[in-house]
């Protein structure tokens, strides 16, 4: 009844080598052609102007691409989304684990949380547009404003989780704060930082284009804006795709590897 | 390299067959943590594991569980369907839950909850169990997962260090206890523990094992009748284990 | 089949607070839709997307846009058709007080554009200056695209030299004390049209006026009965006061002038010419980025009764 | 040089009844009366259009208020952000849970998760309206479809920082799958889950603002938006703050209290 | 109810006078952990707490540290700046650092890190120095514990049950090395065991605590140099305390 072992070391070890390093890549490539396949037979499918083949998509891109046009666009939204995105983050986790720290402060916060939070985002963006000026900063702070009572939401769960064992052993150890914020409690928060982060830029990017959309010139919000007015769905999908690639590639080739870094501790399952 | 780990009649013997068990550490390096470690459990005894710190013993425990699944070698488990208490080294309470509460959430349909006051009372926790584990001191924690492991009328018991972390009126208590709910049903149990004393009084085979990456050191049976094992009994026996196994007393 | 008596519904989708609400609002009080065999229903939104997401999602028959928007959308396959409703386009505004006398005027000027980069006025005032005045505005000027009410605040606070805006924002503002410095409907004639084209429209589905022929008809002959109605009759403007949300006095009557300015008056003929030789105009400054694949107007995109049918 | 503690028991627990029953009321409304002070205030300083002060802000809400449209507006609105909020955090638990339990299904979806993160509300929303109509169904649709991908990203981070010591428990204890999720695995995501919801409302909330502007009749986005176009932000605030007030009340009265219920075990800092 | 805490002079004694300390338990009921425990670790000395598991040993040291403050009572700490450092009842390492980043984390700027190789190879912690503490066994990660301990050099020393599940051999080993760590410096050292063996080795004054609410059973004075602490003189030593404090044993 009993199984013995019967693979040697040296098979499993090629076997794990296998499941773990080349798959990843296979797999992604697979996950992205899979996409791709039912886009285009939902697309041949449907056989609406309002749904795109790839070929279609592909062609606006690549007429766009070739004029620079969409690589001007690209980085100009690319460009609002990191200032916004660091602004964001640095800010809100800074408020976030003050109040998710100290319950008065929570409890004095928490209805300017709730409205901050709830405030449209056309509000802040013609606010900031009407104080500060149709420009760069408005729109970046318009941005970061939008982005900053969703950081403070996430990070304040996190470092109400924190665990005070390992708090009070920084304590007697007399970590001091550089030292425990580096190593004691964002660690520990590294979770709800990848969470907020990729929510984050995610919302970013979508307060990005409402903002280009209300008072900007360029940027991808702008031309999918003008695509919308003329109903062109593969131009919008155009550049919503391009601006997906490049998160695409920000999240396999930055924020994976680091997170694999981060989470080394953990014990695989 | 994945071990077999299967599963034989009721009142069989836990057969453990580790040839080889390696961890792959965060930093590449292989760690070998068991190399040869093979005894057998008849079904109903007790048997304890003895060994270094660090040399392989929850890993063994763990490989037993199925929790381990990638070794060399084989576990056969008694009795399919039987129910498995394990007392781990942490205490591993749900901290959410009270100490009644993770309690009553090991215990399967069948078994009613009439003697949870009684097996709370001995194990002094009588008072605590509308409490969160946040709130018990350790020893007070690891007696809630002692009662955990008790309350469900195991057919194979693990035990891993049970009886650390409590003062020595307390652990005699439970190992009493112990006893009682062992002998009641014939459980089939194996155990951790650093403490030969405590070996002696409750084993029916004592395993040592040697530094990691562990290996038989030698099997010691006591066939004396556990009533029959009183103090003088138990100094002889330990000294002549002290000869044989120099270093574990 | 059908008796002349029955009355043909229609739904029409259109902004809450914009201008085509009021006279349709007029249209249903004053019963001259079903005077003309058709109830309307007006469908309200807020936002000038959602009534062409209305009509393509089949929830409404009817919308208002512009010739333009339709030409290029028949020219990818969707079967739209245009009847006139309205001459008022954008105007270009400037302060009271600015200097600017004419388009040569705008250089190192910020202008705010409301309909975007596309928005034909924008081209055809950007066309017009360059060939009058050999200025070319968008390089000349710093050129701020943005949405409409909050390019009027701007220009209201000074941020903007002059901004391009829909006509009631135009009106909104002449009556606050600005001027208008071209009007797009100024800058077509200029660049050739031999009159005012009646840039936006109602807009419905070949299909649509191919099952409920009456219900076109109707409705057409309902509007131009609402738009006399509404020329002659101050009275009949009353009930639609707080629907305009005019600030003051000042703001009620220039808006009321504006839109009885924009009541188009000419033949279906003129206006087809007129509106071709615009397309070919476009088609020249905009490129196929702004009329889209099509060279010259495509067919079909004036509704012209029972002759759009078969 | 010894302090001692001179204080009784008795007076001790006052003070700490003082400190934990009365105060959060108190702390709560000092903190919205510090809030409505500061708009006051900037409103008086700025004197603009732009800026209404508190009174006329009210003073549209009670026009519309006794009217019954304001509240016809907030029904509608809040009726489509429950149904897609439920959506969309049931949904989005069960995918990321899933995606943060096994290592390949996080693998083959993340691109997809990665995609559909970043599609704009706009694209999403205008396909759902014109492929299955101008209709609740469609507008609900619109906003879970938004809304998930975020609940699915934090609850997956949720899910990777399982404590794997608990699974293992509850594997040889034989908790059924109910068992474990209820009492293993929910507790552990609480933090995650109450990330989630409160920014999920407030994002789910700011969608449904977009999904009325493109193509419903009614709710407070469609309100707000009319008002927009009349640029009157004291009629786009009386929305927006009535829409607040119901969230504030929501927080206060369900959300903290179910908090402190479900965070009781955790030792007070 | 906050009870005091403040700081003596170096080589000052450490006092401890804890009236009353009482926990608010979530069920709302309050829970009395201590009832009266006043005694004094004299400057340089080795005082140990034994007593029953759950009576309010942790939560005394706990005081000490300065972690729970409502409290009636008052405690004095020797030496306002010198360095305390403590092996608490669980190993409370950082799971994200290995071994060695979490025993170099505590160590203050001034000390030297030459010395870790010793302590780690004394500890038989050198080939897990890269790991993470997940990949330890428990006997490991509390070897690890004591390593950043002992590394800080600290002038007042408290530890919570610092040798349990390590086995004879490796526990008798790390007495040794914390007798020579101890008396290098002479630091004021506070430990909690249940090992009354080990407290006999290691302590020159033993304070024994009732059931909760702990109150003071009884103070035994040792006067026998370390040295002098031969195997028979621990026999007598023993059997003396087990008539005095019977069950502790
Ligand atoms: N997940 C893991 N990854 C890497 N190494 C591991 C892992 N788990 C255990 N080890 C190593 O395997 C060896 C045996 O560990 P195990 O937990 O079985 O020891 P043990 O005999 O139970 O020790 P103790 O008495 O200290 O509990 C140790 O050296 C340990 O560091
Ligand atoms: N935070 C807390 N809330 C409520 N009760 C607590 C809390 N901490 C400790 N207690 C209770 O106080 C008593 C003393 O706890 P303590 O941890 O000091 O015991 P101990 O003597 O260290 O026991 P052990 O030997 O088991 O570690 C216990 O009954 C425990 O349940
Ligand atoms: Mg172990
Ligand atoms: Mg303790």
């Amino acid at each position: 009844m009993a199984l013995d072992g019967m693979a040697s070391v040296r098979g499993e070890r090629l076997r794990r080598l296998a499941h773990d390093r080349l798959t990843p890549g296979t797999l992604t490539t697979i996950s992205l052609l899979g996409l791709l396949a039912i886009w285009w037979i939902a697309a041949a499918v449907a056989d609406s102007r309002v749904l795109p083949t790839p070929p279609q998509v592909f062609e606006v891109f690549w007429r766009d691409a070739v004029s620079g046009e969409l690589w001007f666009h690209l980085a100009m939204t690319l460009m609002r989304v990191a200032f916004a995105f660091v602004a964001a983050m640095a800010i809100g986790s800074v408020i976030g684990i003050g109040m998710g720290i100290s319950r008065q402060a929570n409890r004095f916060f928490d209805p300017w949380l709730i409205l901050f939070l709830n405030i449209p985002a056309l509000v802040v963006i013609v606010l900031a547009y009407i104080w500060f000026g149709l420009n760069e900063v408005a729109a970046i702070g318009a941005i970061a404003v939008n982005k900053i009572p969703n950081v403070v939401v996430t990070m304040r769960e996190g470092a109400k989780a924190l665990d005070p064992q390992l708090s009070e052993m920084a304590r007697i150890y007399r970590f001091g704060a550089a030292k425990r914020i580096r190593h004691v409690v964002l660690p520990q928060l590294q979770p709800y930082f990848s969470a907020a982060s990729r929510s984050g830029l995610a919302l970013i990017w979508k307060i990005a284009l409402v903002v280009e959309l209300l008072g900007r010139s360029d940027g991808v919000g702008f031309q999918i804006n003008l695509y919308f007015q003329l109903f062109d769905v593969a131009g919008i999908l155009a550049y919503t795709l391009a601006f997906v690639a490049v998160m695409l590639a920000i999240e396999l080739m930055l924020v994976q590897p680091f997170e694999a870094r981060a989470t080394r501790w953990r014990r695989p399952r | 390299m994945t071990g077999g780990l299967s599963n034989a009649a009721p009142g069989a013997p836990l057969r453990v067959s580790i040839t080889r068990k390696a961890f792959r550490g965060a930093d590449g390096k292989l760690v070998e943590a068991i190399a040869h470690v093979a005894f057998e459990v008849p079904g109903g005894s007790f048997v304890t594991l003895i060994g270094p710190s660090g040399c392989g013993k929850t890993t063994t425990l763990r490989i037993v569980l199925g929790l381990e699944t990638e070794f060399e070698g084989s576990v056969v488990r008694p009795d399919p369907d039987g129910r498995i208490a394990v007392v781990f080294q942490e205490p591993r309470l749900l901290p959410w839950r009270t100490v009644e509460e993770n309690v009553r959430l090991a215990l399967p349909e069948g078994i009613g909850t009439e003697d949870l006051d009684e097996l709370f009372d001995v194990l002094g926790l009588s008072e605590m169990r509308s409490r969160f584990p946040t709130e018990l001191s350790l020893g007070l924690a690891r007696r809630a997962a002692l009662a955990r492991a008790f309350a469900i009328r195991p057919s194979l018991l693990l035990l891993d260090e049970p009886f650390v972390s409590l003062d020595e009126m307390t652990a005699a208590r439970l190992r009493r206890l112990l006893t009682t709910v062992w002998s009641a049903r014939r459980t089939t149990a194996l155990m951790v523990t650093h403490n030969l004393r405590e070996a002696v009084q409750l084993s029916d085979r004592i395993v040592f094992l040697t530094e990691r990456p562990a290996k038989i050191r030698g099997i010691h049976e006591i066939k004396v009748a556990r009533e029959a094992r009183d103090a003088e009994w138990r100094e002889t026996e330990l000294r002549r284990l002290d000869r044989e196994f120099p270093g574990v007393l | 089949q059908e008796t002349p008596s029955r009355v043909e519904p229609i739904r029409v989708g259109v902004l809450q607070y914009g201008t085509v609400n009021w006279e349709l609002d007029a249209m249903t009080r004053e019963g001259l839709d079903t005077a003309n065999g058709v109830d309307v229903e007006i469908v309200p939104f807020a936002g000038e997307a959602a009534s062409s997401v209305a009509l393509q999602a089949g929830d409404v028959d009817m919308i208002v846009a512009d010739w333009l928007w339709v030409s290029r959308q028949r020219a990818t396959g969707a079967d739209f058709t245009f009847a006139p409703y309205s001459t008022s386009v954008g105007s270009l505004m400037v302060p009271q007080n600015s200097p600017a006398a004419d388009l040569g005027d705008l250089t190192g000027k910020t202008i705010g554009v409301a309909g975007g980069p596309l928005d034909k006025n924008w081209l055809l005032i950007q066309a017009l200056a360059k060939r009058e005045y050999g200025v070319d505005l968008s390089s000349a000027n710093e050129i701020v695209y943005g949405a409409p009410p909050l390019l009027t605040e701007k220009a209201r606070t000074g941020e903007l030299d002059a901004v391009l805006n829909f006509w009631h924002y135009a009106a909104r503002l002449e009556a606050s004390g600005f001027r208008t410095l071209i009007s797009g409907t100024e800058a077509a004639r200029e660049m050739g049209t031999e009159g005012p084209v009646a840039s936006i429209g109602w807009v419905f589905r070949d299909s649509f006026a191919e099952e409920h022929p009456e219900a076109i008809d109707g409705f057409l002959a309902a509007d131009l009965a609402t738009k006399d109605l509404l020329t002659s009759s101050d009275a009949a403007w009353e009930p639609l006061r707080t629907m305009m949300k005019a600030e003051d006095d000042a703001a009620y009557r220039i808006l009321i002038q504006r839109y009885r300015d924009g009541i188009p008056a000419r033949s279906p003929g003129d206006e087809v010419k007129d509106t071709e030789a615009l397309y070919a105009l476009l088609y020249e400054i905009g490129g196929e980025r702004l009329v889209g694949p099509s060279e010259t107007l495509v067919e079909g995109t004036y509704y012209s009764g029972l002759g759009n049918g078969p």
